[in-house]
């Protein structure tokens, strides 16, 4: 069962990465990505990360992505241009990235193959709390600075000119 | 009051006055000039104290200060001088009030500037001249680049950009060289102290595999070839003087020149004896090419600064021939062609300077028949033409006949091969007098020009006065000189250093001690 | 039970797709999504090997890497609207006044 | 767990940083217009602060915060970098900021967090607090790189930045994600002994690699820098050049040195990256007509001459890396603030021939500007030469004699392009005239800090490299 | 012993007035000035000729009696001394330079009057003076070399004195060269005496050489080696083959200075020095015969050459060149006591010739062309007669000076073991040409009528300061040869026994061959006569043809059109060596070392270096292309290669 379920969320997400390569309008591809995200949801739940999967449909799916598809819906983007000025990136850079992603899963694929898999206990959410807010607490505090950062940064290049009046 | 710290005071006087430069008011020329000359004159007469102060007798360095200086790695603050660089601090510190004033009129833009970059120029090489640590030495080496880089650029001639950044690259290629070849040394004995690193490798506690010693070896040499200049690496030098100023020239051809075969005969015999001896035949042939070379492209030079330019080449050539026939005399003969280099065409470059000044141009066609309107600069650039081309009595004989004679002990064929030199010297020498001074006037604007000024005539005095001196008393500065250079060769004594031929035929005589001959000409001496 | 190295992989797969979208794609806020994918594909692999090692860490690990990508796309969605307003365009390759 | 004091000691540059950062933003509002100088004292006062702060770590070494820092001589010798840097970039930053009519607070922040950023990225032994670290650096970077919002420029260079830094920082996670997958652990220290998939930590070492490289600017990892130190905020580019480079060395260099695996591995990457680095960056560099992109190539051929030092792959090489991390610093940092206040209004005058002449209008600034290009250079009395120095000696140390050599071949062809410059100021008529005689004070500071500290560590380099060995010696 | 002791004041004095008068010289009266240089030169011929009287007071023993003032040069194992050196051939040597120098000097007073640059004149003069006689005093070749290079400045200076004339300029410039080469030779010959000896004094030298063992004839040793190098700078200073050519172009001097210079003593250095030298060339039978051939050579050469020229003094200046040939030849043979007789007497006949061509010069108003003189005898008679007494010494005639000179030297050239008949035939053949082209002089300038316009030239006696040195000279040209009237004629040689002690070794070297003394007297007998006749041969020719039949040379020249041109272009051995050396060396230096080698290769290669470098800075510039894309390609293919490469050398 889980089996099935993996190989057919396996290949949403795949399918999912494809389109969102292959679309040319932006919207497509933000919603073709957010199919990535969902299904990589199911899959993390298939792992045992409820917090983790949830996180994902809410921040991730739900919060980033709709952040993508404002901005693209204001910016009202059209449809890609078929400009081609990087030769490196399409006769050098594709090429190489498949290649790059094929070693990586034929190198992953190799080492992982034999390594047990340890089963997780019942709920890790507790479990992991202690950890974010424990081992991890500076991390996390950190995060807020990044947060800060982030925010600090909309506000200064958003901002309509103000700073000239 | 006591000379220890004369060498630290030396440097840092010239540092010190143009800081104090630093403070006048840039139009303020005249004080300017005043101030750089005070300071490059107290300079000089504090340097004729070396002389009292040095033991001839002294192989070894002196009037030494060493100070700790950078902790990692082992740095030291180390001065002393030793005969072979005694006279040659001397020769920077006699030639800078001489450029100075040789610039006293000449340069009316942005006159703090060049008296400052003169005044750091002569401490940068002092500093090279008294250094005794190879971090310290390698730091004054590149130091004094920067003034000179300046001088060629901006107070230059047309080309003046393209000859000062040639310049500069040219040298540092061969001194950042150097330095990988100083850190190797350090990474092979522990320490930039010259005098350690001569104690360590003549105890033998430290022993380079030859190929080590000949990569050693070819990393100071290059350095130093570059500076010297030996063909063929010399390109840089005649675009160097051609747009330099006068004084640049001076500063570049006195002193910058000599750094090179200084540092030959500081470092690469004494370190790399073996690598110096298996490279000798190499290098001497460079310097005779570079003898003739040099002469002869001089005698179709059109431009007169190009044309001191390559015979510096072919003097410098001598040079670099002496101290590589490692004998005694012909290695004293290239310091006292140093020297006497120094002097000479320090001389030339100021009386083409002159010219210059007046006509704003150094192309000899420009010239023709000057002796009428200026009879005595014309006495003065023949004088100064003779000492060059190696007149007896002049200082150049003396020199270019130590280095050949001690040359011909050693190497017979080098020395007949380069004597040949001495013939050609004479011929692009006068050659180009002639078209420049004598003749009818040729054109018009030249019938006017006036002669040597009073300024001018004291500072060509003086060069004259020195010359003459150094031709007629070498002994003075050759006994001084004398210790310092036996001993170079006498730390390469372990390797082979072959018995000069008279040596061994001396003996002959003897044997007929008792002719009527012998005994009159041994009676004739007595008296 | 899948193996967990299946996860692995599948993540290297669509870390590749990222990679390759990056390359492929002209319009600037695809280019940004293509990195969405690389980090998801990071979120992956960590879960899958926190699953592996049966430790708790990798879990933590995506946390982190979630609030990032939020920030991230906070500031880049920023920079984009600067450059649509200053360029009204959003193809990158007219985006390339510094060169050379 | 809560943080004990230990951890907020060795913690408190960052915690300066950031309180700072926060109060500014806080009172920035309230201070108006007209008290904008109240916000340009306290960010200096704060980034001072910060730089103060590093006693506090001095004194207590020691890991912090569940092994995931770890403060040693290392880290604070990065973090009295990071600290100059910070201040000189505040200091220099308000006469720009008010030339260019561009707000002051939201600056200083970000000037301070990257900061912090900087910080934690210096003193991190795990990669996870160090990729927050560095998101917040780099993300702080992105925002300064287009804060000259109406400048085509400056946004092409934040683009630029940020969807390539966000790519490679994704090759860095994607790293982070193998090595904890193939030992266990994202703890430097750890790596090694968790290993149970030498071949998978291989491929995360190499993938972390990339993204560090990115960070660093070597090649073929290096194409960005110079539209984004080009299109930049002259500030900013200081900064940028400076700060996030020393910090990404410094996570670079702990992992190397911490990390056997690293070690063996890397060797090689970073031999062949530190000769191509230093050639791309020379020989392109010899041909730009823009000074200020000339000292952005410049800057990645400075950091190939940084990855010579980590070839040495010794305790003289981390020396090496912090002592040049140093001396490039305030030199870059003083070029760059030379250059943003001569090229007037708009950053207008960039190019070569904008800054012939000046050492006759501006005869101080011109010397100093020559001073910070000779440093570069790597001429004697200058922190950059005694920085090679340092280079060289550990290079041949470990034998790497051609790596020398062909670091030597380079610094000559970096000669030229420095010169050029100067030949420019000294030796050519000028062609425009510069900014008034009056030297804001920020800028006069910098200069002058800068100038000094070249020359400084040019001459007297003690207490610096004994502390670099210092921390050299505790990284190992 | 009051000047003995003080040798230095000989040289020291024209020095001072050298000195005195190229600083001051300028702005003083001319009488001030040629005071000066005339009191500088006559106190030292007084003081020469007090040494002269102190010396017949020496010891044998103390004789050569050396002074030593300092150490000039000492390095490493070289060192010389300034010493001076006073022994018979000096003696000799001294006299003749500043007796003849101090007549000279008379001369130019009256002769440079109205010439510009008159302190300049008597500077160089004196310099002159003081570098003679540094090399005619030195105590070894050092020193001598000082002189040596010294008087060839001097001479330098003194041909260019007119420097405004290019050919005045172009002939110093020559000389100056010429002499180089030869200075080339003294040098490496110094190097290789010091490598043999161990020291340049002639009081080492010479006895240490005199020790040594001859070399076989036909053997290039050291003392063959050593002889022909100092014979070779002696070829370049008293101009012989193939270094001679200097000399007649120096003739751009004044006419003062021909005399003294180019005739009288510099040339003549290159002679004393060889027979300073003697000892080394007696051990070098391949030396000697080379001396000798290469003497007669250039005296028969030059004498050719002299019989078609028109200039008054160039005909003088290739006497000079042949006479010297003869004072080569003495050495060569081994007569050196001989050969510095001739140089004596030449010094008196020649100088006096000199300085009467330029009394007929000053006469004419500057005309130096004979086919634009003649008829002169009645109007400058003092010249004439004076210049007769010259012309019949250097032709040979007897009881003038020449003929006892030059009767030694050809008959030396018959009887000595080093000489041959074939030396003495090309001698006696010179003799004969060179009577006749003096005599042509002779006719040509003072007899028949004259070819001038008498209107435009007034031609007037010269001045008595000009005409005391020429009566002086003209005595001692009669009666100079009778110092050594040959023991034929009931004389004694009174020369070659002052000179004894100076050449004992090669008197003891010919006589120990020669042998047969008593034999000797009738063929000396016999070869005077021989000599004899050939100077009145050349002098009847002469007067037949430029007196009694002077249509004949033209028809002559007409008739043997090829020869007369080859002597008339002097052989073209000028333009030969333009062509084979000046010429080539030149376009060598400027073609292929300069503008190829050095600016086209040299300096090509370095600026082809930083093109390169610029060139492909160009190149890999277009990697920054400013497309993101690219950049991020980039980024993927170092991705690739990184981890190609960690892989693999984690695998391995």
């Amino acid at each position: 069962m889980t089996t099935l379920l993996f190989f057919a969320l396996a290949a949403i997400a795949v399918a999912g990465a494809v389109s969102l390569i292959l679309q040319k309008h932006p919207i497509h591809s933000a919603l073709s990505l957010i199919v990535v995200m969902v299904a990589l949801a199911g899959l993390y739940l298939l792992l045992g990360a409820e917090f983790i999967s949830a996180v994902q449909i809410i921040v991730y799916a739900g919060a980033i992505m709709v952040l993508f598809i404002f901005v693209i819906m204001l910016l009202n983007a059209g449809e890609e241009e078929r400009t081609n000025f990087s030769k490196m990136a399409a006769y050098v850079g594709l090429p190489l990235a498949a290649i790059l992603g094929a070693g990586l899963v034929y190198w992953v694929a190799h080492e992982g193959s034999n390594a047990p898999g340890v089963p997780l206990a019942e709920s890790a959410t507790r479990p992991l709390a202690m950890l974010l807010f424990q081992d991890y607490l500076f991390p996390f505090e950190l995060t807020s600075i990044l947060i800060l950062v982030a925010i600090l940064g909309a506000v200064v290049l958003a901002q309509r000119e103000k700073g000239e009046e | 009051m006591n000379a220890s710290h004369l060498l630290s005071v030396l440097v840092f006087l010239p540092m010190g006055g143009s800081l104090a430069l630093l403070l006048l008011r840039g139009d303020d020329h005249t004080w300017i000039r005043r101030l750089a000359l005070a300071v490059s004159l107290a300079e000089f007469i504090l340097s004729l104290w070396l002389i009292r102060a040095f033991d001839s007798s002294e192989p070894s360095y002196q009037l030494e200060e060493a100070r700790k200086w950078i902790s990692s790695p082992p740095i030291n603050y180390h001065l002393g001088i030793d005969g072979i660089s005694l006279f040659l601090v001397i020769l920077t510190t006699l030639l800078t009030p001489i450029a100075i004033l040789a610039s006293w009129k000449s340069i009316n833009e942005r006159v703090k500037g060049f008296f400052v970059c003169l005044l750091v120029l002569e401490a940068g090489v002092i500093g090279v001249f008294v250094s005794l640590d190879l971090f310290l030495f390698f730091l004054f080496w590149e130091i004094m680049l920067i003034p000179m880089y300046f001088l060629i650029g901006i107070w230059g001639h047309e080309r003046r950009i393209y000859a000062a950044i040639k310049f500069v690259l040219y040298t540092m290629f061969g001194s950042i060289l150097m330095l990988v070849g100083i850190l190797w040394l350090f990474n092979k004995t522990g320490s930039f102290d010259l005098p350690a690193i001569q104690a360590a490798l003549q105890s033998g506690r430290v022993v380079f595999s030859q190929n080590v010693e000949l990569l050693l070896f070819g990393a100071f040499f290059l350095a130093f070839a570059i500076k010297v200049p030996l063909f063929p690496l010399h390109t840089w030098l005649p675009d160097a003087h051609t747009e330099a100023p006068t004084a640049g020239s001076i500063m570049l051809a006195g002193v910058l020149l000599k750094m090179g075969t200084y540092g030959m005969l500081r470092f690469c015999l004494p370190l790399f004896p073996a690598a110096a001896h298996k490279l000798a035949p190499a290098i001497a042939v460079l310097a005779i090419i570079g003898i003739l070379y040099g002469a002869l492209v001089s005698l179709v030079q059109t431009d007169l600064k190009r044309l001191v330019a390559y015979s510096s080449v072919s003097h410098l050539g001598f040079v670099v021939l002496g101290i590589f026939a490692f004998n005694a005399t012909a290695a004293q003969g290239a310091l006292y062609q140093m020297l006497n280099h120094g002097i000479s065409t320090g001389a030339l470059f100021m009386l083409v300077g002159m010219l210059y000044d007046r006509r704003h141009t150094h192309e000899i066609n420009e010239f023709g028949g000057l002796a009428t309107p200026m009879p005595v600069l014309a006495a003065f650039f023949l004088f100064v033409s003779l000492s060059s081309l190696g007149l007896p009595l002049l200082n150049g004989f003396v020199g270019e006949f130590l280095i050949l004679n001690g040359t011909y002990q050693q190497h017979g064929r080098w020395a007949v091969i380069a004597a040949v030199g001495v013939i050609f010297s004479a011929l692009y020498l006068l050659w180009a007098y002639q078209r420049t001074f004598f003749g009818e006037v040729t054109l018009d604007k030249n019938r006017a020009l006036p002669d040597a000024s009073g300024r001018e005539r004291s500072l060509l005095w003086a060069m004259a006065a020195i010359i003459l001196f150094m031709g007629v008393a070498s002994p003075l500065i050759t006994s001084r000189t004398e210790s310092s250079v036996r001993q170079v060769f006498d730390q390469m004594k372990h390797s082979d250093n072959p018995q000069p031929v008279y040596a061994q035929r001396n003996a002959l005589p003897a044997v007929h001690a008792d002719s009527p001959a012998q005994a009159h000409a041994q009676e004739a001496q007595g008296r | 039970m899948v193996p967990f190295s299946y996860y692995v992989v599948l993540s290297a797969v669509l870390f590749g797709l990222g990679v390759i979208g990056f390359l492929f794609k002209r319009n600037i806020i695809t280019m940004f999504m293509s990195i969405e994918l690389m980090l998801n594909a990071v979120n992956l692999a960590f879960v899958a090997f926190s699953r592996a090692l049966g430790q708790l860490q990798g879990q933590v690990f995506v946390f982190f890497v979630i609030v990032v990508a939020a920030a991230e796309a906070a500031v880049g969605l920023a920079i984009v609207i600067l450059i649509a307003r200053n360029r009204k365009s959003l193809n990158i390759e007219r985006v390339d006044l510094l060169k050379l | 767990m809560f943080p004990s004091h230990q951890d907020m000691m060795r913690l408190a540059p960052e915690i300066v940083l950031c309180v700072a950062g926060i109060l500014i933003m806080v009172i920035e509002p309230f201070a108006g217009r007209a008290r904008r100088r109240v916000v340009d004292v306290m960010a200096a006062l704060g980034a001072a602060a910060a730089l103060a702060a590093v006693v506090f770590p001095m004194r207590n070494a020691g890991l912090a915060f569940s092994d995931l820092l770890r403060v040693d001589s290392f880290s604070v010798f990065v973090h009295a970098i990071i600290g100059t840097v910070a201040l000189l970039a505040v200091l220099a930053a308000p006469s720009y900021l008010d030339r260019e009519g561009l707000p002051h607070g939201e600056f200083y922040a970000l000037v301070l967090f990257a900061a912090a950023g900087m910080g934690v990225l210096a003193s991190a032994q795990d990669l996870i607090t160090a990729f927050v670290g560095l998101e917040i650096n780099s993300i702080a970077s992105y925002i300064l790189a287009s804060y000259r919002r109406d400048s085509p420029r400056s946004n092409e260079a934040a683009l630029k930045y940020f969807l390539l830094g966000s790519f490679a920082t994704a090759f860095f996670l994607y790293g982070v994600a193998l090595i904890y997958g193939a030992s266990g652990t994202t703890v430097l220290p750890r790596i090694d002994a968790g290993t149970i998939q030498p071949t998978l930590l291989a491929l995360g070492l190499a993938l972390l690699f990339v993204g560090l490289a990115f960070k660093v600017a070597a090649a073929p990892f290096q194409l960005w820098t110079p539209d984004v130190y080009e299109g930049a905020p002259a500030p900013v580019t200081a900064l940028l050049s400076t700060g996030p480079k020393a910090a990404a060395f410094a996570l670079l260099l702990r992992t190397y040195m911490t990390v056997e695996h690293a070690g063996s591995l890397w060797f090689w990457a970073i031999y062949i990256s530190a000769v191509v680095t230093m050639f791309v960056g020379n020989l392109t560099a010899l041909v730009q007509t823009s000074v200020k992109r000339m000292l952005a190539y410049s800057s990645i051929a400075h950091a190939g001459y940084i990855l010579v030092a980590f070839a040495a792959h010794s305790e003289l090489g981390t020396a090496a890396v912090l002592f040049y991390l140093a001396a490039y610093a305030l030199m870059k940092l003083g070029a760059f603030t030379a250059l943003s206040w001569l090229s007037g209004p708009g950053e207008r005058h960039m190019e070569l021939d904008d800054y012939a002449g000046l050492a006759s209008q501006r005869p101080v600034a011109a010397a100093c500007f020559s001073l910070f290009l000779l440093s570069l250079l790597g001429l004697p009395v200058t922190a950059g030469f005694l920085g090679k120095f340092y280079i060289f000696n550990a290079a041949l140390k470990s034998n790497l004699i051609w790596l020398t050599v062909l670091l030597a071949i380079n610094s000559v062809i970096g000669a030229y392009y420095y010169l050029r410059v100067i030949v420019a100021m000294y030796m050519r008529p000028p062609k425009r005239s510069f900014p008034p005689e009056r030297v804001p004070a920020g800028i006069a500071a910098v200069l002058t800090l800068a100038a000094a500290g070249t020359l400084f560590l040019g001459l007297y380099p003690n207490y610096v490299i004994d502390f670099a060995n210092r921390a050299a010696l505790l990284l190992k | 012993m009051y000047v003995l002791n003080y040798l230095w004041i000989i040289p020291a004095l024209p020095l001072l007035g050298a000195a005195i008068n190229g600083i001051f010289g300028r702005r003083w009266p001319r009488a001030v000035t040629h005071s000066v240089a005339l009191g500088a030169t006559g106190l030292s011929f007084a003081a020469a000729a007090e040494i002269f009287r102190e010396f017949h007071l020496l010891a044998p023993s103390s004789i050569p009696w050396v002074k030593t003032y300092f150490t000039w040069i000492a390095a490493g194992s070289f060192r010389a001394d300034y010493s001076l050196q006073v022994d018979q051939l000096t003696m000799v040597m001294l006299l003749v330079v500043t007796g003849v120098g101090f007549l000279i000097h008379i001369y130019s007073t009256g002769y440079m009057a109205h010439e510009g640059g008159y302190a300049r004149f008597f500077s160089y003069l004196n310099l002159f003076m003081f570098f003679m006689l540094t090399l005619v005093l030195a105590a070894n070749y050092l020193v001598m070399f000082v002189g040596w290079e010294g008087v060839g400045l001097c001479s330098y200076l003194l041909i260019g004195f007119y420097f405004l004339r290019k050919s005045a300029t172009n002939a110093g410039n020559k000389a100056f060269w010429v002499n180089r080469i030869g200075d080339f030779g003294f040098l490496l010959a110094m190097f290789l005496m010091f490598r043999t000896f161990g020291s340049l004094d002639f009081g080492h030298v010479l006895p240490s050489a005199a020790s040594w063992p001859a070399e076989a004839s036909g053997q290039f040793g050291t003392m063959t080696w050593i002889a022909l190098l100092l014979f070779m700078g002696a070829c370049g200073k008293s101009a012989q083959i193939p270094l001679y050519v200097w000399l007649p172009d120096a003739m751009e001097g004044p006419t003062p200075v021909s005399a003294l210079i180019h005739a009288a003593t510099m040339v003549t250095a290159g002679v004393y020095m060889v027979a300073r030298s003697h000892v080394l060339f007696l051990h070098s039978p391949v030396a000697m015969l080379v001396v000798a051939v290469i003497g007669c050579a250039t005296a028969l050469f030059a004498a050719t050459i002299g019989l078609v020229q028109n200039d008054i003094k160039k005909v003088l200046a290739y006497s000079t060149v042949s006479q010297l040939g003869y004072m080569f030849l003495a050495c060569g043979v081994g007569a050196f006591s001989a050969g510095i007789f001739h140089l004596m007497t030449h010094a008196f006949f020649k100088g006096l010739l000199f300085l009467a061509a330029g009394s007929v010069i000053h006469a004419m108003g500057g005309q130096q062309d004979m086919r634009h003189m003649g008829g002169l005898r009645k109007k400058i008679p003092w010249t004439y007669w004076t210049m007769m007494f010259g012309a019949l010494a250097i032709a040979g005639i007897p009881v003038f000076a020449g003929f006892f000179s030059k009767d030694e030297i050809l008959s030396a050239a018959y009887l000595s073991p080093y000489g041959g008949s074939l030396l003495w035939a090309v001698g006696i053949l010179t003799a004969l040409l060179t009577s006749f082209y003096m005599f042509r002089l002779m006719f040509l300038t003072f007899h028949g009528g004259a070819r001038y316009d008498e209107h435009e030239t007034h031609v007037h006696e010269s001045p008595k300061d000009m005409l005391v040195p020429l009566a002086v000279l003209a005595v001692l040209s009669l009666i100079g040869g009778w110092l050594a009237a040959p023991a034929l004629w009931g004389g004694k040689d009174h020369f070659a026994g002052f000179l004894a002690p100076v050449f004992s070794a090669a008197t003891s070297a010919t006589d120990a061959v020669g042998g047969a003394a008593e034999s000797a007297g009738s063929i000396e007998r016999q070869l005077m006569a021989v000599a004899i006749a050939a100077g009145l041969i050349g002098l009847l020719v002469a007067w037949w043809m430029y007196i009694k039949r002077t249509e004949l040379p033209e028809k002559l020249a007409e008739s043997m059109k090829a020869p007369y041109r080859l002597l008339e272009g002097r052989y073209f051995v000028d333009e030969l060596y333009a062509a084979t050396i000046v010429k080539p060396l030149v376009w060598i230096s400027r073609r292929v070392l300069w503008q190829s080698v050095d600016e086209r290769m040299i300096d090509g290669t370095v600026n082809g270096v930083a093109d390169a470098a610029r060139h492909t800075g160009e190149k890999v510039r277009h990697a920054e292309s400013g497309n993101t894309r690219s950049y991020a390609a980039w980024i993927v293919v170092g991705a690739v290669a990184f981890v190609s490469l960690l892989l693999w050398r984690a695998v391995k």
